[in-house]
């Protein structure tokens, strides 16, 4: 189809985009077996995928009152749809070795495809969304469909972790809705009642006559509660018990997109409050959580036992970094924030894969009786060691790139910031590499089985962030560059 | 718009802080849903005169779905709950009675604080309106913290999403507030049934230690 | 265009070590991988003798579109580059023609193979870059690789500590050059070399830029405090790797300092020299203790490493303080030494880990107290060893002496300079580097005696063989090369001319000029030494000794067992442990450096049980500086690790006091 | 040029033909000294012609390095002690090596001594070596402190230079010079193992460094390293007297006359610096080994006094 709309499209990409998971979603709610919906779920994310890229060759769709294409979120939809496609075929092969063990029963594996195509749709939907209500109810609805995730298992601690998730999601959920109430209301004298006062797209065009006051209260809410989806300490509290618990498929989800799309919501806003000259200045807010964040996942890094609880707080550590860098806000950091999400994405989705696989090998997701990977399984082996580096920001892995221009654009700029970030890098690299050392190397220890497991999502994103550490294609560049702009 | 009808809502928006304190005060299950139960009522009173001034006719839905939902059913099945599980007794508060209606009273003077600072221009009604509404959701946050028991939790969230439809009733002309506050309902559905569902007696979590060490294997 | 040659032996490399993936379990692969990179490292050796001799005028850098998209990544070889290439290519060369040999007994190719390649070329590119991102990203692979070979017998618990601490280590050097970096750089982000040269920063940000580049440079390179990791991973290495570790990759780290040091950051303050000075001193002293300290092979030589470093920075701190005072001939003299004990050291210290690995293959031993009597049955590896044994610790005819000869002149041009400070510094340097040189000797006399002398200790070191051929050509080569240094070291004094005068902007006389020889550093009215010379007439006059007692006296030789004062000792026990042979420095220095404290157990009368004699050594440096450090992450973490288990009224009661003070922050916001 | 290859090479043997004497005369004086007729002073000579004409006892597992290290000592020993100007400066090769490279000589020449010593693999020799690396850790910083301190009031580490330049007058009487004569008769008397460092004389185990180290040659072998043990305390002597006494050095090529005289002058030098160890000798006790880092300590610092002053006062 997307021929036809070489200029004028007929269907535009967006609502494909949008409706895709929708009909799949309801497919796969229906149709029995594991063959054909674990294919039919690549398939429908395979297809999001294309209809994504399709947003970068071809005219956009113009932005209406509910949904919005800009620069800006076209990044975001086309990281989000492609991990979503990748993470569909590592759950493929994941999924069948969990009905092989009997975790999840048939019924709950249909429920489990109809909810992840919900899950994309939930995304996507916030990320195109022009309108901030629209953006909310997108936003809580992806949340909700991830808590039913998470607690799929049923098992005590699954539920636990669901059920902290819910509440503290639930309290986020409310601030940031009052967030949004008080940005209309700030809004609603100057632009008049009704729906364009909650159109982002016109929003930004009048927000510099809006109330400075209800405009500060308003980014606090709205901070506090989407920073509660982003993983911000001290709202992080559901993160580590979410990701450890669910699906690794939905940790990879989370970890890689939810957190991202979260993310988003916040720079769509931090946007509108810079725009207006008189509010107050919101990157040192998001400085101050990212940092705090950043160090103290880097703390809580050191005394996990769960492969994947780890990861999630290095998760948090990330999302610190990349908060940290938006709030410093100029071209080098924001251009380092971008990349660093994107870096992010990839490298942690495919260490979850990783993860995944071993945690099904071993039977066990405790750090302590893993050991040796690389004598007994040495694809999934090195590929975690690979992993772990991309995500230490070791050359010449792509994080390397983002992490060196915030720390240089940061010293050179704020030397006393950076101090305290270079500090939390290096405490959070040596706990990070105490456990991958114990992990990967030594005398193996627990089964030696070999592994059913696709190489292909894992390899593939390690060879994308290894590609984009070394060479940058132009037109990315100067995407991020005008993106970078565009956020100030 | 003229100043009774300001005062009016005015007066109604301030009762609900007011109820909100007494919910602060219940030390008894069956008498904070009561309590409960009037924040409901005042709220849909609000919300029906909100509708009325700014002759918007669908926001009676949500004062109907207030006074069904939040006024009826909940407590109703709140109560039905507290006796199957038999944990009709003293709320465990974390703090004293005291401690929290003077702190409830800072968060109030604090939202005043905060929303006072609104230019003028701002329409008026809004900006007492929102501030009064941002004390409704503090308060509810501070019953939230300060109660073990899950059912006050649950009414302390209550109350704070009701401080939420205050202040988006309180805005003219808000869209998809309906929408909302039904979404809203559900949602807190979800936390009744899963309270229900769960057997969570006493508190919302069964978090100890003991269990942690046992099923996550971390260490602390 | 020279970088580009050099860029190919680069690309071969990488792909080398993708193809060593594939391959690496075949076992025709060892040897098609090492003699490839062989081919490799020759090609970049040529290539950069001529950028160092033909070249004078520095190329243009050649850009690739890699790297930061709006920078591109920047090669180019000056004079500088060239010299260390020359360095790291030799050294890649060397190890990769033992690695023939060595190679072989290798139980886990494909740990070792896929890296090393890896790893010549990660040290190339660091030598090659020209601007920040690439310097720091070939930096930091030039770790990983490295840290990847030293976890090759990954299941020695030893070896993984060593490998973390390592990368530890090495990534807070990064961080600390990029932190320098970001300094020279500035705010709008100039990562060129080139444009970091023409701007120049105030006093307070250059000191800072300085210390910066001391402890990310001085980790890398084992500066006293930061060579905790050194003897711990260079040892954990199969050995060729040890020796471009210690041989090569701490040069590499030399020319980092070097590079931002004497070429970006432009003029240097003479407080600079002070610290440098005082960092260099420390260093060589601390270091050979140490190093006579071991027992462990492998980690003598590491310990050296340390010691060498100390040496090499001390003569960069006279450059400094020279230069800092205007005397450039001065400054060139200490520069033209520095650099020549990088490649002398290069030469020796690789060497000597090609021998230490041959012992290793031999007998399986590291461990001196193990060994004895091997000069029997390894003569050509003991011979070679020998050789290294005698440059490194600074003795002529060989090349150690005459880098350290000129390192003293060049202190001893030292009266003139104007600072206080200076004038009492550099004497007390003097004096602890004559004292590393002394006791450098002393160790490497234990090294040699304990190792290759005497009777052997164990059965395995009594039926030790000598290795095979490659083993030997890489050690006899290099041991032929320091005989050469040594014997004529204008040729390389003068080689290094390009370099000097492009950093300091002088140059030390023409010493090919001078009759017979010999090296002139000022005038020979002032000093001047002739290796050529002692080398023909320490030979002519043995040689004229030996043909006139054998000429006049007796020829008769018998065998006959030791007399040893009437006490012939039959146990091998009895002999000289390398413990009791460093027993009377240990009293001497130990007992204040190391806190050395001795114990005998002797058992009461009528016990069977042998009296012991237990000494504890203590490292004060790791107990000082990085001890706490661990213990307050490890208390930090604990402390922290309570918000894992809290209910969740208590994680609400976060989130609410998250939102009072902001909002209390807006409440109070002006 | 021919001339004054002759004579270096005169130089060289000259060296060689008095080291035994020195010995000798050393030994003589302290016989005296203690009241005894003492040994013939030409003792050395015949020591080491019937030493040559004894077959070697070689231990059994002594290796190649055991053999060859006499020849290298001596050559090392002589090559330096050749170097060093007794009777003229600024001899044909006198720029082959400066003193910091002379005392690098005789450090490998103590090297190979200690390796020597312990290649038999007796303890004795471990003993024997690892005292005398011990006392030269300590020598050698001292020699090359004395060092700096000559050559920055000469400008030059050149022998000849220096004693020119203190031949010439302009130094005067300096008190760095003082403290490093001092430093320097000490590290001599370390180096050439002497009272109260070490008792040739004896072969006691307490007493012993350098015996021990050589106690297992015999024959030519022996031979030759006590010829090198000579040379070395001629060389020190020599030394001494050119740096502190440059009196009576004959400048290059200024004809037969004045080398006699330097000649005369050089043997005058000899005995009295002779004459002067003995007496040292004899009125002294040997001490513990571990006080001698004490004693050899004194003389580093003495250097390094010396040394700084200069520095200091050259600013001044």
């Amino acid at each position: 189809m997307t021929a036809l709309v070489a200029d004028a499209p007929v269907v535009d990409a967006v609502s494909v985009i949008l409706l895709i998971p929708v009909v799949a979603g309801t497919l796969l709610a229906v149709l029995p077996g594991y063959w054909l919906t674990a294919r039919l779920n690549v398939l429908a994310t395979f297809l999001t995928l294309l209809a994504a890229l399709s947003l970068f060759f071809f005219a956009r769709p113009t932005s209406g009152q509910y949904l919005l294409v800009d620069d800006l979120n076209v990044v975001f939809v086309a990281l989000n749809t492609f991990v979503g496609f990748t993470t569909s075929v590592f759950s493929a092969s994941y999924i069948a070795h969990e009905l092989e063990i009997g975790r999840l029963t048939p019924s709950y594996l249909r429920f489990y495809h109809a909810m992840y195509q919900v899950l994309m749709f939930a995304m996507n939907l916030a990320l195109t969304a022009n309108n901030i209500g629209l953006m909310w109810v997108a936003i809580e609805l992806a949340t909700l469909t991830t808590i039913l995730m998470v607690g799929i298992y049923r098992t005590h601690e699954a539920i636990e972790a669901a059920w902290k998730y819910f509440i503290l999601g639930s309290v986020g959920i409310a601030l940031a809705l009052f967030g949004t109430i008080l940005i209309y209301l700030a809004a609603q004298p100057v632009m008049g009642s009704g729906l364009d006062a909650m159109v982002w797209t016109l929003l930004i065009d009048h927000v510099a006559r809006f109330d400075p006051a209800l405009l500060n209260v308003a980014f606090v809410f709205l901070l506090l509660g989407y920073g509660t989806k982003v993983g911000l300490a001290p709202l992080h509290a559901w993160l580590p018990d979410a990701h450890a618990e669910g699906p690794t498929p939905i940790s990879a989800v989370l970890s890689g997109l939810l957190l991202n799309v979260a993310l988003y919501a916040v720079l769509r806003f931090k946007m509108l409050l810079a725009a207006n000259a008189k509010a107050i200045a919101p990157g040192p807010l998001m400085v101050t959580m990212g940092l705090g964040s950043l160090l103290f996942a880097a703390f809580m890094l050191y005394r996990r036992r769960d492969i994947k609880r780890m990861f999630a707080y290095s998760s948090i550590e990330h999302m610190g970094i990349i908060t940290f860098a938006f709030g410093m806000g100029g071209p080098l950091a924001n251009f380092a924030g971008l990349l660093h999400m994107t870096m992010h994405s990839l490298t942690k989705s495919a260490i979850f894969y990783s993860v995944g696989h071993i945690a099904q090998i071993k039977g066990t997701q405790k750090l302590a009786d893993i050991r040796g990977l690389t004598e007994t399984h040495p694809v999934l082996g090195w590929g975690l060691v690979l992993g772990v580096f991309a995500i230490a920001g070791m050359p010449p892995l792509g994080i390397f790139m983002s992490e060196f221009l915030v720390i240089s654009s940061t010293f050179a700029r704020e030397p006393l910031l950076a101090i305290p970030l270079v500090a939390g890098l290096l405490v959070a690299f040596g706990a990070l590499l105490l456990r991958m050392n114990s992990v990967a190397f030594g005398d193996p220890l627990g089964s030696t089985k070999p592994a059913q497991a696709s190489y292909v999502p894992l390899y593939a994103h390690l060879a994308l962030v290894l590609g984009a550490g070394l060479y940058l294609p132009p037109p990315l560049v100067l995407w991020f560059q005008h993106v970078a702009g565009l956020l100030g | 718009m003229g100043s009774l009808d300001f005062d009016i809502a005015h007066l109604f928006a301030g009762g609900l802080v007011l109820v909100s304190f007494m919910m602060l005060y219940q030390d008894r299950l069956y008498a904070l849903l009561n309590v409960f139960a009037l924040h409901a009522f005042v709220l849909a009173f609000s919300v029906g005169w909100q509708a009325y001034i700014q002759d918007a006719p669908h926001l009676f839905i949500t004062t109907a779905l207030a006074i069904v939902f939040k006024g009826i059913i909940i407590p109703v099945a709140l109560h039905r709950i507290i006796q199957r599980l038999g944990i009709h007794r003293e709320i465990e508060t974390v703090v004293g009675i005291g401690p929290t209606m003077l702190f409830g009273i800072g968060l109030v003077a604090l939202s005043m604080a905060v929303m006072l600072r609104v230019t003028a221009e701002a329409d008026r009604l809004a900006r007492e309106d929102v501030a009064l509404a941002l004390s409704v959701v503090l308060l509810g946050l501070l019953m939230m913290v300060t109660r073990r028991n899950a059912v006050s939790q649950v009414v302390g969230f209550m109350s704070l999403e009701n401080g939420l439809i205050l202040a988006a009733t309180g805005a003219k002309g808000m869209p998809l507030v309906v929408e909302m506050s039904v979404a809203f309902s559900i949602l807190i559905a979800f936390i009744v049934i899963g309270i229900f569902l769960f057997r969570i007696r006493e508190r919302f979590d069964t978090v100890d230690i003991q269990a942690l060490d046992r099923f996550r294997g971390e260490q602390r | 265009m020279l970088a580009a040659i050099v860029l190919w032996c680069v690309a071969a490399l990488l792909t080398l070590a993708v193809a060593a993936t594939a391959t690496a379990r075949q076992p025709w692969a060892t040897p098609v991988i090492y003699s490839a990179s062989l081919a490799a490292c020759l090609v970049g050796l040529a290539v950069a003798l001529t950028g160092l001799l033909a070249a004078p005028e520095p190329a243009p850098a050649a850009v690739l579109p890699l790297g930061l998209p709006w920078l591109g990544v920047h090669f180019r070889i000056d004079a500088l580059a060239g010299f260390f290439l020359v360095v790291v290519n030799l050294g890649g060369a060397a190890a990769s023609l033992y690695a023939l040999g060595y190679g072989r007994h290798e139980p886990t190719p494909q740990r070792v193979l896929p890296f090393f390649p890896a790893f010549l070329a990660g040290m190339n590119l660091v030598v090659l870059a020209d601007d920040a991102f690439t310097f720091l990203l070939s930096w930091e692979f030039m770790s990983l690789t490295s840290w990847a070979l030293v976890m090759t017998h990954h299941r020695v618990a030893d070896n993984a500590r060593a490998g973390y601490i390592y990368l530890i280590m090495a990534s807070f050097g990064t961080l600390c050059l990029l932190l320098a970096f970001a300094l020279l750089a500035g705010p709008d982000g100039a990562y060129g070399f080139a444009a970091m040269r023409t701007n120049h920063l105030g006093p307070l940000f250059a000191a800072l830029v300085l210390a910066l580049v001391l402890l990310g440079a001085g980790s890398k390179a084992g500066l006293v405090p930061l060579h905790v990791w050194l003897p711990l991973a260079h040892p954990a290495a199969p050995s060729h790797v040890s020796a471009l570790m210690s041989g090569v990759m701490t040069k590499v780290a030399v020319y980092g300092f070097i590079r931002i040091v004497l070429d970006l950051l432009g003029p240097p303050e003479w407080w600079w020299a002070m610290v440098v000075l005082a960092l260099g001193g420390v260093t060589s002293a601390l270091g050979v203790l140490y190093a006579l300290m071991q027992h462990d092979l492998k980690r003598l030589l590491a310990y050296h490493t340390v010691e060498n470093i100390g040496i090499i920075y001390i003569g960069l701190g006279l450059a400094l303080a020279f230069q800092a005072n205007h005397v450039a001939w001065a400054a060139a003299l200490a520069l033209t030494a520095a650099l020549f004990h990088v490649l002398n050291h290069s030469l020796f210290k690789s060497l000597l880990f090609f021998g230490s690995g041959a012992v290793l293959t031999a007998t399986g031993e590291r461990d001196m107290e193990h060994l004895g009597g091997l000069i029997h049955r390894m003569p050509l590896t003991a011979f070679t060893f020998l050789i290294g044994c005698v440059a490194i610790s600074a003795l002529p005819p060989l090349n150690g002496f005459v880098s350290e000869w000129l390192t003293f002149q060049a202190i001893l041009q030292s009266p003139d300079l104007p600072q206080w400070g200076l004038k009492i510094l550099i004497p007390a340097v003097g004096a602890l580097l004559a004292l590393s040189a002394a006791l450098a000797a002393a160790c490497f006399v234990k090294a040699f005696g304990i190792t290759f002398l005497g009777r052997p200790r164990t059965t395995v070191a009594a039926n030790a063989r000598e290795v095979d051929g490659f083993s030997l050509a890489a050690m006899f080569g290099f041991a032929g090369l320091c005989l050469l240094a040594g014997i004529l070291p204008g040729v390389v004094i003068d080689a290094l001319t390009p370099v000097v005068q492009a950093l300091v902007g002088d140059r030390m006389p023409v010493q090919l000029g001078v009759p017979w020889l010999s090296i002139v550093p000022i005038a020979e009215a002032r000093s001047s030494y002739n290796g050529l010379l002692v080398f023909v007439f320490i030979g002519l006059s043995a040689s004229l000794a030996i043909y006139a007692i054998h000429r006049v006296a007796s020829h008769a030789l018998r065998r006959a067992p030791p007399w040893d004062c009437g006490f012939p000792s039959t146990s091998p026990i009895t002999q000289y442990t390398a413990g009791s042979f460093a027993q009377p420095i240990r009293r001497v220095f130990g007992t204040s450096v190391f806190q050395a404290r001795e114990h005998v157990e002797m058992p009461p009368p009528g016990d069977h049980r042998p009296a012991r004699l237990r000494v504890d050594l203590r490292d004060l440096v790791w107990d000082v500086f990085y001890v706490p450090i661990a213990t307050g992450v490890e208390v930090a973490a604990g402390r922290l690790n309570v918000l894992q288990f809290q209910t969740i009224r208590r994680y609400l009661s976060l989130v609410f006091a998250a939102l009072i003070l902001l909002l209390l922050v807006l409440g109070i916001w002006p | 040029m021919i001339p004054d290859l002759v004579v270096q090479g005169g130089q060289m043997f000259l060296v060689l033909l008095l080291a035994p004497l020195l010995t000798g005369f050393v030994r003589k004086v302290k016989a005296r000294l203690l009241r005894r007729q003492g040994p013939p002073i030409f003792l050395p000579y015949r020591d080491l012609v019937r030493l040559l004409h004894k077959e070697v006892v070689l231990a059994e597992n002594a290796s190649w390095l055991f053999r060859a290290a006499p020849y290298l000592i001596f050559a090392a020993t002589w090559v330096a002690a050749a170097l060093v100007p007794t009777f003229a400066t600024g001899l044909l090769f006198s720029w082959t090596a400066d003193l910091i490279a002379i005392t690098a000589l005789l450090g490998s020449v103590r090297f190979f001594m200690a390796l020597a010593g312990m290649d038999v693999g007796t303890s004795f020799g471990g003993i024997g070596s690892s005292r005398e690396v011990m006392f030269a850790s300590l020598a050698e910083p001292a020699m090359l402190m004395i060092i700096f301190t000559v050559a920055l009031v000469a400008k030059s580490t050149q022998l000849s230079t220096i004693s020119n330049v203190l031949l010439s007058g302009h130094v005067g009487l300096r008190i760095s010079l003082g403290l490093v004569l001092i430093a320097l008769i000490i590290v001599a008397i370390a180096e050439n193992a002497r009272v109260p460092v070490d008792n040739p004389a004896t072969h006691l185990e307490l007493t012993m460094v350098h015996e021990a180290m050589i106690l297992e040659y015999s024959g030519r072998h022996l031979a030759v390293i006590e010829l090198a043990a000579y040379l070395k305390l001629l060389l020190y002597v020599s030394l001494i007297a050119c740096i502190f006494t440059p009196w009576g050095l004959a400048t290059a090529g200024a004809g037969p006359a004045a080398y006699l005289v330097g000649a005369a002058t050089y043997v005058a030098k000899l005995a009295v610096g002779g004459f002067l160890l003995a007496v040292f000798e004899t009125v002294i006790a040997k001490m513990r080994v571990f006080r001698v880092p004490v004693f050899l300590g004194a003389s580093l610092m003495l250097g390094l006094l010396g040394t700084l002053l200069l520095f200091v006062s050259r600013s001044l």
